[in-house]
């Protein structure tokens, strides 16, 4: 409850300040502060003061979390600005019959704009429905809305592409191999669809390569022990004919490191994802000649949804998909992006100060 | 077969693995009578009447009702053909009301299968007046008093409307005018045609009340009479087949100089109240009274198995503090409690680990058991206690009702005790062993140890007290010597005349 | 009938009502109090949302209680509902204009065999209830697993409106009040009812009287097995997608209900009275800490402390 | 009667654990079939540490059944513990001792309630273990914001991962061998264990012979919290981090190997040494079913047909109500 306190505190501290600055100013009331430049002065928002919320569905992974992070932070910004007045966050578990009752409330609280990651795509297109009858404004990000005729019928929606993570793996493997060797893979979870587009991402390219041979594959459910586990028992069946790994999660390729190591085998190549304890990983192995390629999708795509979700409240037009650009972690750049003081955690490409991410992360 | 005769049976038999119940048991019974099966405990009374009932089948013989040959293969079965029997187990469902319970499974429904509640009123109502009986029929059934509950039962019986009405000791647990109230329904029931089958340990209640009596002894029939032919000495005779002295050894020196020990204004919830007594050198202490009186409670507050206990205790002039079973052990009392195989044994343990239970602390070297020790100490117990059993790392389900009872016993010598409770300490086990239990009580007494024995058995405790303490209401009512003892006298005591 | 056996009758059936009584007198200082922390807690369309989060729950409480009125315990609820619910979004055809009438009957045939299952295990077997159901939950979470990996798949558009209440007619709230009905009938005044109250209080008496234990506990099962299916299908309605894990948390949750709701563990004792006033104080506590944006977190320490202080208390009382 | 007898000769048999270890041999041999390498030394100790997570977690397990309970929050105990080690941890060996005593206190802790909960308030284990679980995920899920955070300390890593015992196996596996041989002897050897047989044959029985029962439930649960906390702190050294799920499959996984062990559900017959046996068997078919690239569901699916048949083989338990 410490936590309330203090931003309880917070926003006291907040609005005094609000206040003091619009006094300076404009000495001017909420409603009549004319436009105000927000998102870096990428648009100005002249309505509301709005109140948004964001629906996410778990928070049980630190991506998630960071996510959720950079959601919150941006609202504060919004909220010394005047444009925001109250923010929801909701949070169902992973249930996706509370994710519609999140919904629900959300509307019963009148809110003006959901950022939404849903639990399942189509499960929640009826409640979705429901609140844009209300007039709220529904972005959909990173687990997208997903309608029966496949269009985008909430007002906009914002992401990656799996797809690509797997094409960018499979071309870097493809290439430190040369077009030929033994691969293990390391798949996601089971019938997944974030893991099925990313593999047939991957497919697409391993496809062109005939050289390159899968020994064999098993799911860690991008968990760091499964996948560890997962590695242990391939590495047991095909031991030192293992050329390279194709991993489809960060974790994954963590435990895939490890029990590599724990065997004495020679490190090989191994796809990964861009967070800290995974490029620490890189690191520390890099002279074990370990190497990898870690793209990943930004953790501030929830402030992407609801930039795109303001711009609609101010009559602009947003509608349809917009892609949202993988960002990726190489050989090059990865000392620039590495940061062996902050917690393993940590995505790296994000809006938070790493201060933030320091406390973020720390308890 | 006379033409009246309703129930024939023939040589029925009956045995439990390997313990005979009935031996060709011949009994038949006639419309319209009242007729009490009588026995001594294990005589096998209950098993020929749960036989009628359907709950037991006969392994062997032929069960006639009105001439042709029955085989109940479930109380249920047994109902539907008019017989309907009131157990000793309470047979009601505790949670719910006294209607429910009476009207369970053939509630009177509507079209739409709810059950008709006003029906079952009605029914209900007319069925007590009927009878004379007087009970809230909203009344949860666990709120009821013992007598209330067993009117319930009767109630149950009586709205099945069955021909002939089996009653396993019905009066045991009940107080005069209670019983005066059973007979009364009784003879209703007798005289709307029905035939009444019932046990009961009581002589006075045979004369009052029976037409005709059947004695079992030892699982094998003795005889059917009339009751207006027979005499007290009669039926004793027939019942026991021997002077009861027998059995019974004789009484020791008792030394009321000191005392072994004793109980003062020990109070156990509302079940005991100021219950003051001591047990001399060389005693057996009885205490006896109807069921449901105390003397169950009285036993275990005294071994700390109840919360809730008030009063003081002595062991040998000393106060002893016992707030858990633990303490009173250690202070010398234990208990051979009511029932054996729920609380006395571990039935799929072995004789020498049951034995061992009770003092495991007795027979360490430092943290681990010595089993050396253990093995000659149930090695002593057997032998000392002549439990007839293979070996002492025969599981102890597999021994006799006695030699359990033994087991048991050697249990609780293991703590090696100052004074021993022993609650019903002869039930359900033959004549042999229980000669040789007294025996070793007597021993025990000589040999300093406090004994107290509750028991419903009132020739048990006739033949083994030195001095009965009678209880009623939880309350003493009556403390009477040696010589004062009599079926007669205990009675008056139990029921509140003492 | 004299004044002194009706006046023991009233007194009898007040003291056999009163933990429903004080649960429905917490009720209302829940919703008072809740109503003032949070204005939109009174509001329509939240008492709306309220019905529609409880009656899933209200529904497989109810089978929780006849399966505990029986004095067992049935821990296979939950993965029931998320069996039922994959096996329906499976067999669904949105496309069709009657594309759900044999997803329906499957489900519900599906959800009532599970119950089976138990039921057969439990009478014929002989084996206890709790090992029982724990292992053939285990089974039924895998089977739907294993059908269904990961969430998806999609209901039938006509038919989850129609259920859900969208299409002009109340059906949650109809459906609520047949159960509420059907389940009151069927446990407090009928036949069935006495006699899983009489296996679950005295099954030597229910043995005498003629009940058969085995087939009393094979039909309570199926039945508890049909309502875990129904509130499945109205939960997959409502959530519009497959889902396996999704009846995890009603297991508990369907234990806690009943219990809060006056149904003891020990058999023979509750009734759908209390359960009815049970969900809706699970329900609220979740609406609430929503409303007052508290983190759902705390959620499970609640819900796990309610149901140990429910147990508690209804277990002083009986001393 | 036939029927009787045949039951005595089942019962003979599993009584003295020759299905179990049949079961386990033909295990062995099809594991060796489907996996090649899979008796290699290095393998074997690879098994043997998994099979030492489930092993020490079922100690308690072990405990919780004999005295005719069971403990089903032992999965949130591991994953509570996981998260807090992990966060208090935070990869620096310095941390190891407060968080060793922080760890021993919440295993106490819990098990001191749910023995409060079971014995004082008279409420049945399944539901009150249960209870207790819920209330721990939701500690859990508060203490680590929803995502745990943090990493184990080297030297924990280097003792749960590191094959340097004997060339094959890791100190954890020592460990293991360790306690089991102690819990072993005191449930055969002392008075204690002779008590916890006693309460789970006949409570009854056991307080008329004067046992101290809430005494040793309490000994058994607080026995089971503790155990359930070692494992979180070894979990934590196997994987390095925490996760919201980590314990998940422990209250199940240890229910399955202490039945197949031979440890009568009701309480009062089995023994530690079943269980060990019980857990190598589940560990393998694990593996089996990993390998064979088996989702979770197919070991959901197993482990309860494996319950099933087995409380049915080993007992005719007769029902009982918790």
């Amino acid at each position: 409850m410490n936590k309330k306190l203090l931003m309880v505190m917070v926003l006291l501290f907040a609005s005094v300040a609000l206040v003091s600055a619009a006094g300076q100013k404009d000495a001017g009331s909420v409603s009549d502060r004319g436009t105000v430049e927000v998102f870096g002065g990428e648009f100005s928002v002249s309505g509301g003061p709005y109140t948004v919320a964001l629906s996410n569905y778990s928070v049980g992974n630190s991506w998630r979390m960071q996510m959720v992070a950079e959601f919150e932070n941006a609202c504060e910004e919004l909220k010394a600005l005047g444009v925001v007045d109250k923010y929801y966050v909701t949070n169902s578990n992973g249930d996706i019959a509370k994710q519609i009752s999140d919904v629900r409330d959300l509307i019963t609280k009148g809110v003006d704009i959901i950022a939404i990651t849903c639990a399942s795509g189509s499960a929640l297109t009826d409640v979705v429905d429901q609140a844009m009858e209300e007039g709220i404004k529904v972005v959909s990000f990173d687990n997208y809305l997903v309608y029966d005729d496949g269009q985008v019928h909430e007002t906009a929606r914002t992401g990656v592409k799996q797809e690509e993570f797997g094409r960018i793996w499979a071309e870097w493997l493809v290439e430190q191999l040369n077009g030929k060797g033994d691969i293990i893979l390391l798949q996601g979870m089971v019938g997944a669809s974030g893991g099925l587009q990313r593999w047939a991402g991957a497919e697409e390219v391993f496809k062109n390569y005939p050289g390159i041979k899968i020994l064999g594959e098993g799911y860690g459910d991008w968990d760091y022990a499964k996948g560890k586990i997962i590695a242990e028992q391939l590495i047991a069946a095909h031991g030192s004919n293992i050329d390279g790994v194709w991993s489809q999660g960060g974790a994954m390729t963590q435990g895939a490191i490890e029990a590599f190591n724990e065997r004495g085998l020679k490190m090989v190549p191994m796809t990964g994802e861009a967070n800290n304890g995974m490029l620490k990983a890189w690191v520390a192995n890099r002279d074990k000649g370990f190497t990898s390629v870690a793209p990943d999708s930004p953790s501030y795509v929830s402030v992407e949804a609801l930039k795109l979700g303001m711009k609609a409240a101010e009559g602009m037009d947003v509608a349809g998909y917009h892609a949202f650009p993988l960002q990726v972690v190489t050989e090059e750049n990865l000392d620039q992006y590495v940061k062996p003081n902050l917690p393993d955690s940590f995505w790296v490409f994000t809006n938070l100060t790493d201060d933030q991410v320091a406390e973020l992360f720390s308890r | 077969m006379n033409a009246d005769t309703i129930l024939d049976m023939q040589k029925i038999s009956k045995h439990f693995g390997g313990v005979i119940a009935l031996h060709e048991v011949d009994f038949s019974c006639r419309v319209n009578e009242i007729h009490c099966i009588a026995g001594e405990n294990g005589a096998g009374k209950s098993t020929l009447l749960k036989i009628i009932s359907g709950l037991l089948s006969a392994d062997h013989g032929q069960m006639f009702l009105h001439g042709k040959e029955v085989q109940f293969k479930s109380p249920h079965e047994a109902q539907k053909h008019g017989i309907a029997m009131v157990y000793q187990e309470l047979t009601l469902i505790p949670e719910l009301t006294v209607e429910e319970n009476i009207f369970l499974n053939i509630e009177p429904k509507n079209r739409f299968s709810i059950i008709d509640r006003k029906k079952v009123s009605a029914q209900l109502a007319h069925l007590m007046q009927e009878y004379d009986i007087e009970l809230a029929p909203k009344a949860v059934v666990k709120t009821l008093s013992i007598a209330q509950q067993q009117m319930t039962e009767i109630l149950k019986i009586l709205v099945r409307n069955p021909n002939i009405i089996i009653l396993d000791e019905p009066t045991s647990a009940l107080a005069q005018g209670e019983v005066e109230k059973l007979f009364h329904i009784m003879r209703t029931m007798k005289e709307r045609g029905k035939t009444l089958l019932f046990i009961s340990h009581r002589l006075d209640e045979i004369f009052s009340i029976t037409d005709r009596v059947t004695v079992l002894k030892d699982s094998r029939l003795v005889g059917t009479y009339e009751t207006k032919d027979l005499d007290h000495g009669k039926l004793i005779r027939a019942m026991v087949g021997r002077s009861l002295t027998s059995i019974f050894p004789k009484p020791n020196e008792i030394d009321i100089e000191r005392t072994v020990f004793a109980v003062e204004s020990f109070s156990v919830g509302n079940k005991v109240k100021d219950v003051s007594f001591s047990v001399y050198h060389g005693e057996v202490v009885g205490i006896a009274g109807l069921q449901g009186h105390g003397q169950t409670e009285l036993l275990n507050g005294i071994a700390a198995l109840m919360s809730h206990t008030v009063g003081k205790i002595f062991i040998n002039g000393e106060q002893v503090v016992a707030n858990t079973p633990w303490d009173a052990i250690r202070a010398g009392i234990a208990l051979v409690p009511v029932d054996r195989k729920t609380e006395g044994l571990l039935l799929e343990l072995s004789v020498k680990d049951n034995l061992a239970l009770a003092s495991l602390d007795k027979r360490k070297n430092s943290l681990f058991l010595d089993r050396k020790a253990e093995r000659s100490f149930a090695k002593e117990m057997v032998g000392r206690l002549s439990i007839k059993c293979a070996g002492e790392q025969v599981a102890v389900k597999n021994l006799s009702g006695g030699n359990q009872q033994k087991v048991v016993l050697g249990k609780e010598l293991g703590i090696e005790p100052k004074v021993l409770l022993f609650n019903e300490p002869t039930r359900g086990i033959d004549i042999e062993a229980k000669s040789e239990f007294y025996a070793i009580m007597r021993k025990l007494t000589s040999e300093g140890v406090g004994i107290i024995v509750v028991s419903s058995d009132l020739m048990e405790v006739i033949g083994i007290c030195d001095r009965v303490i009678v209880l009623y209401e939880g309350k003493v009512s009556g403390i009477l010597a040696k010589e004062e003892m009599s079926e007669e006298s205990i009675m008056r005591c139990a029921v509140g005349l003492g | 009938m004299n004044q002194r056996i009706k006046r023991v009758n009233i007194q009898q059936m007040m003291q056999r009502n009163t933990h429903v009584m004080y649960m429905y007198l917490f009720l209302l200082v829940m919703v008072i109090v809740s109503g003032v922390l949070d204005p939109d807690f009174l509001s329509v369309r939240n008492i709306n949302n309220l019905i529609l989060s409880s009656l899933p729950i209200f529904i497989v409480s109810c089978a929780q209680m006849i399966i505990l009125l029986m004095g067992d315990i049935d821990l296979s609820l939950g993965s029931i509902i998320g069996l039922v619910n994959v096996v329906f979004v499976m067999l669904m055809r949105p496309d069709q204009p009657f594309g759900y009438v044999t997803a329906l009957l499957v489900a519900l045939a599906v959800g009532t065999l599970c119950g089976f299952v138990n039921g057969f295990l439990i009478t014929k077997l002989r084996l206890p209830s709790v090992i029982v159901t724990i292992a053939t939950s285990n089974v039924f979470g895998g089977l739907a697993l294993f059908a269904c990996p990961v969430p998806g798949g999609k209901v039938h558009n006509l038919f989850s409106r129609f259920v859900m209440g969208r299409q002009g007619f109340p059906f949650p709230i109809v459906l609520m009040v047949i159960t509420l009905v059907t389940i009151y009938l069927l446990t407090s005044r009928s036949t069935f009812g006495m006699k899983v109250r009489a296996v679950g209080g005295n099954q030597f008496a229910a043995y005498t009287t003629g009940i058969s234990i085995a087939r009393i506990k094979l039909t309570a099962y199926c039945l508890a097995g049909f309502l875990a299916s129904l509130s499945a299908i109205f939960l997959t309605s409502q959530m519009r997608c497959s889902d396996a894990t999704v009846g995890n948390s009603f297991t508990v949750n369907s234990l806690t209900v009943a219990v809060v709701g006056g149904t003891a563990l020990s058999g023979s004792v509750g009734g759908v009275s209390g359960v009815i006033g049970g969900s809706f104080i699970i329900m609220i506590i979740n609406n609430i800490l929503n409303l007052i944006n508290v983190s759902s977190f705390y959620q499970y320490v609640i819900q796990g402390l309610v149901l140990i202080f429910a147990l508690a208390i209804s277990s002083k009382r009986k001393k | 009667m036939e029927l009787k007898h045949r039951n005595m000769l089942v019962q003979k048999i599993s009584g003295s654990n020759y299905l179990v270890g049949i079961v386990l041999l033909l295990m062995l041999v099809g594991a060796q079939i489907i996996i090649p390498g899979f008796l290699g030394i290095r393998n074997v100790g690879n098994i043997l540490k998994v099979a030492s997570f489930i092993g020490i977690a079922a100690i308690g397990q072990t405990l919780a059944i004999l005295i005719g309970g069971i403990d089903m929050s032992i999965s949130n105990v591991i994953t509570l513990v996981n998260i807090v080690t992990a966060q208090m941890m935070v990869g620096d060996n310095a941390n190891i001792p407060l968080t060793m005593i922080v760890i021993l206190c919440i295993g106490v802790v819990v098990g001191c309630i749910n023995a409060f909960g079971i014995t004082y308030f008279k409420i049945p284990p399944i539901v009150m273990t249960i209870g207790m679980g819920t209330v721990l995920q939701g500690i859990a899920l508060l203490y680590s914001k929803g995502a745990p955070k943090g990493n184990a300390a080297p030297l924990l890593r280097h003792l749960v991962n590191e094959p340097k015992v004997f060339g094959f196996t890791t100190w954890v596996v020592v460990f293991w061998v360790v306690l089991a041989a102690l819990v072993i002897v005191v449930l055969r050897m002392t008075a204690f264990g002779r008590r916890v047989f006693a309460i789970g044959n006949n409570r009854t029985t056991a307080r008329f012979s004067g046992i101290r029962i809430n005494q040793i439930i309490f000994t058994c649960y607080i026995l089971s919290g503790v155990f359930a906390a070692i494992t979180g702190v070894i979990l934590t050294g196997y994987t390095g981090t925490a996760s919201a799920e980590a314990g998940a499959q422990y209250s199940m996984n240890s229910i399955v190997a202490v039945v197949v062990g031979g440890t009568a559900i009701t309480g009062g017959r089995g023994g530690y040494g079943g269980t060990i046996l019980g857990v190598i068997i589940l560990t393998i078919l694990n593996n089996i079913l990993t390998v064979m690239n088996i989702p979770i569901s197919g070991v959901m699916i197993a482990q309860g047909l494996i319950i099933i048949v087995m409380v049915y083989v080993y007992g005719k338990e007769k029902a009982k109500t918790w």
